[in-house]
């Protein structure tokens, strides 16, 4: 696969997470391609923190309105049943406990739920933007990423970046696999059969405990 | 009594280390030709208060590119290079703060409070030095009021005594910064008279408001 | 999918026990019909959250007369004799809030904010025996967030997925409200199609109500 | 003079005391009526806690909106440039000190400025309502009332009624006269000519101080 099959493949799998009427904020990067492997069956509303919920498709360049646009500051729009707000109601609903998802990138995660992806000091500085709030306060953190980072693994015992989250996130999906994150560590629960087991383990620092019932990832 | 000035007397209303407050989400909502005459007039050592640091060539983000700061305090700066280079450097002191507790800071610094109690940043480098309060057995951390000497917003439709309407995405941090500043100017894409806007739609009060300046239609 | 219900259905969505929010100011911007119901219903043991008690022939006003709350917090009583009467003779457990705290608290209720900091009831009865945060040598009032099991409100226009618009002195205590309870039931005026209201002036988004009931015109 | 004419002497007075610009909350009853005395060449704005600012005269009967009504649950109506909102917004501007001033009545008001006006305690219960966070808020506290209550004294040296705010009032205005709160005291600077000093000290508690330059109060 190359880097957009991979990017597909796991905005594919994280989309099946979907439940009807849940409320999605999904991050930049990657995640964002989730939006476009929702089931047509179910009825998912995303929301973007910069002020609105039912963010739709990106406009065509004949339709764009530079008053709308996405987290991500790119042309955006809003479907019917949408509505506009401020930054405190956005963050209200964030922080509140009214999100049932968000789907974020990382540097790094580690076995216990930790989370590493607003920088790298001395170096990346892009600020934690919404990402704090949105760890805090969703009910489901999923981490959508590639498995490693230019060969390095980004699933760690334990993250060495500033944290951006304690012990917050639920789910990991890479292109390799889906872990869960539990008490008692990492656990694998989907493989893609382009891997073995060995593969996923060699790739991921932290040590994953392999679900008996170990399914394909499709 | 109209509120309308020119964009020239309006700069003349920011001195030179002053802190400012300026509305929009990566130049969404920003009052992009207040923004521009700011730079042009080359006012230094401002405390910056905004989302973000937008980017090199548009809105504030040419007043980082200016060196027109001594501090900036945004959620997020990846967007502008320059701002992470100021900020690794040491030349510009650059303050990261989640999203959310942004929006309740500047809320909070309008609204009489004595601060904000949030989980997000727990355990964090965001909660480091601060100050905590255990309530019932949990740990939040106090975030403290925001306020400003001058508020730059941008609004939709802003009636001649302030009233402000807001279309798409632009709501973000207008709505609270106009009542977290000493002196609140904004810049409007179409200016009405008084009694024009519906006032079950209007979301500034133009009691908030000093000053209003005409921007470009976008 | 439509969220609008009968009235019989939103009133067995109420248990007797149930902590409910009314919004509404001296039953301007109540959901009648829906209170109307409730007393021909009687649920009984009923925590109320309101602004105030209304009038004994109006809103809540007549859910007090008919004895159907054990505890009730608001702001003001004085427009109905008999909640003081009930508190008087210690029948009902009555607890008087600042208005603006009020509003605070189930703000914070509904944003995940860990309390209110207020200076409103510094020495007043109603700081007693409440936890003080002092920040820079200044002493606060603690107040906690509130929630509620069911939340009642109403709406001028509501479209089927639940976003409303408000017409007038309605919005008061409605919008706080409906991002602070399990359940949520909106009473509209009017119903209307998603997609037909303006999302520039919806000022409670969908995601937050659970149902709908039809009212009577004001 | 009888009870309606007292009441509008004292209103009228109080109406002197605004300036062009100001943003004004007035309580029910005598505080209400100052409304009808602002003189004609200056721009005073009336906010409604309740959720408006811009409180107009109350309509004919023939264009009554159910939905508009003023904080004593009266109807109501919006002037040109008013505008709606919730009552968390309201009470920002309150709290967060941007009303230049409230004019509240008063059970007992003492020579340290200390009000109490929200109940007397296992007789009359009407609550707080907004009045606490009017008078932690406005920059200015003016108590408009009649001097005495069957002939008792209501300014006191010290309140016995549970206070609604700690050294909140600026001045006191009655159909005797006009007092201005001070750190030595109650000083009375505008006497009603039909009265003696000896005749307002008589109906006073506390111990004034009368200005050197004490003027008729017209």
């Amino acid at each position: 696969m190359d880097k957009n099959q991979i990017q597909d493949f796991v905005a594919k799998r994280v989309a099946a997470e979907l439940k009807d009427g849940d409320l999605v904020n999904l991050g930049i990067g990657l995640p964002t391609r989730v939006a476009n492997f929702v089931a047509d069956d179910i009825n998912v509303t995303f929301q973007s923190e910069n002020g609105f919920v039912g963010l739709g498709p990106a406009p065509d360049d004949s339709c764009i309105d530079m008053r709308i646009v996405t987290a991500g500051g790119t042309p955006s729009s809003i479907l019917p049943g949408g509505m506009f707000f401020d930054s405190s109601t956005s963050f209200s609903i964030i922080r509140g406990g009214h999100l049932d998802m968000t789907v974020l990138g990382a540097l790094q995660v580690d076995e216990k739920g930790n989370l590493a992806n607003y920088m790298i000091p001395g170096k990346m500085v892009p600020g934690m933007g919404g990402a704090m709030d949105l760890v805090a306060g969703a009910k489901q953190v999923v981490i959508a990423m590639e498995h490693t980072q230019k060969g390095n693994p980004k699933i760690l015992k334990e993250v060495n970046l500033p944290i951006t989250g304690v012990g917050v996130v639920d789910l990991i999906v890479t292109e390799m696999g889906v872990m869960k994150v539990t008490e008692e560590g990492l656990v694998l629960t989907e493989i893609n059969p382009e891997f073995t087991v060995e593969q996923v383990q060699e790739a991921t620092e932290a040590k994953l405990i392999i679900a008996d019932d170990l399914k394909e990832m499709v | 009594m109209s509120k309308v000035i020119e964009i020239q007397e309006a700069i003349d209303k920011i001195k030179d280390g002053d802190v400012i407050m300026v509305g929009g989400f990566l130049a969404c909502g920003t009052p992009l030709k207040i923004i521009d005459a700011l730079v042009e007039s080359g006012k230094k050592d401002l405390t910056l208060i905004c989302n973000d640091t937008s980017y090199v060539d548009r809105g504030v983000g040419k007043m980082v590119v200016a060196k027109q700061f001594k501090k900036i305090i945004a959620s997020h700066v990846g967007t502008n290079r320059e701002t992470g280079n100021q900020m690794n450097s040491g030349e510009t002191e650059v303050v990261l703060v989640p999203q959310g507790t942004l929006a309740e800071q500047v809320r909070a610094g309008g609204s009489g409070l004595g601060g904000v109690l949030t989980r997000t940043g727990i355990g964090t480098l965001v909660q480091e030095g601060k100050q905590m309060v255990e309530i019932d057995g949990v740990e939040w951390i106090l975030e403290k009021p925001l306020r400003a000497d001058v508020a730059l917003l941008y609004g939709t439709k802003v009636d001649k005594s302030g009233n402000i309407y807001y279309e798409g995405s632009t709501q973000n941090f207008n709505i609270l910064m106009a009542a977290a500043a000493d002196t609140v100017i904004v810049e409007a894409e179409e200016i009405v008279e008084v009694g024009e806007l519906n006032p079950n739609i209007v979301r500034t009060p133009g009691i908030f408001v000093s000053y209003i300046v005409q921007g470009d239609v976008l």
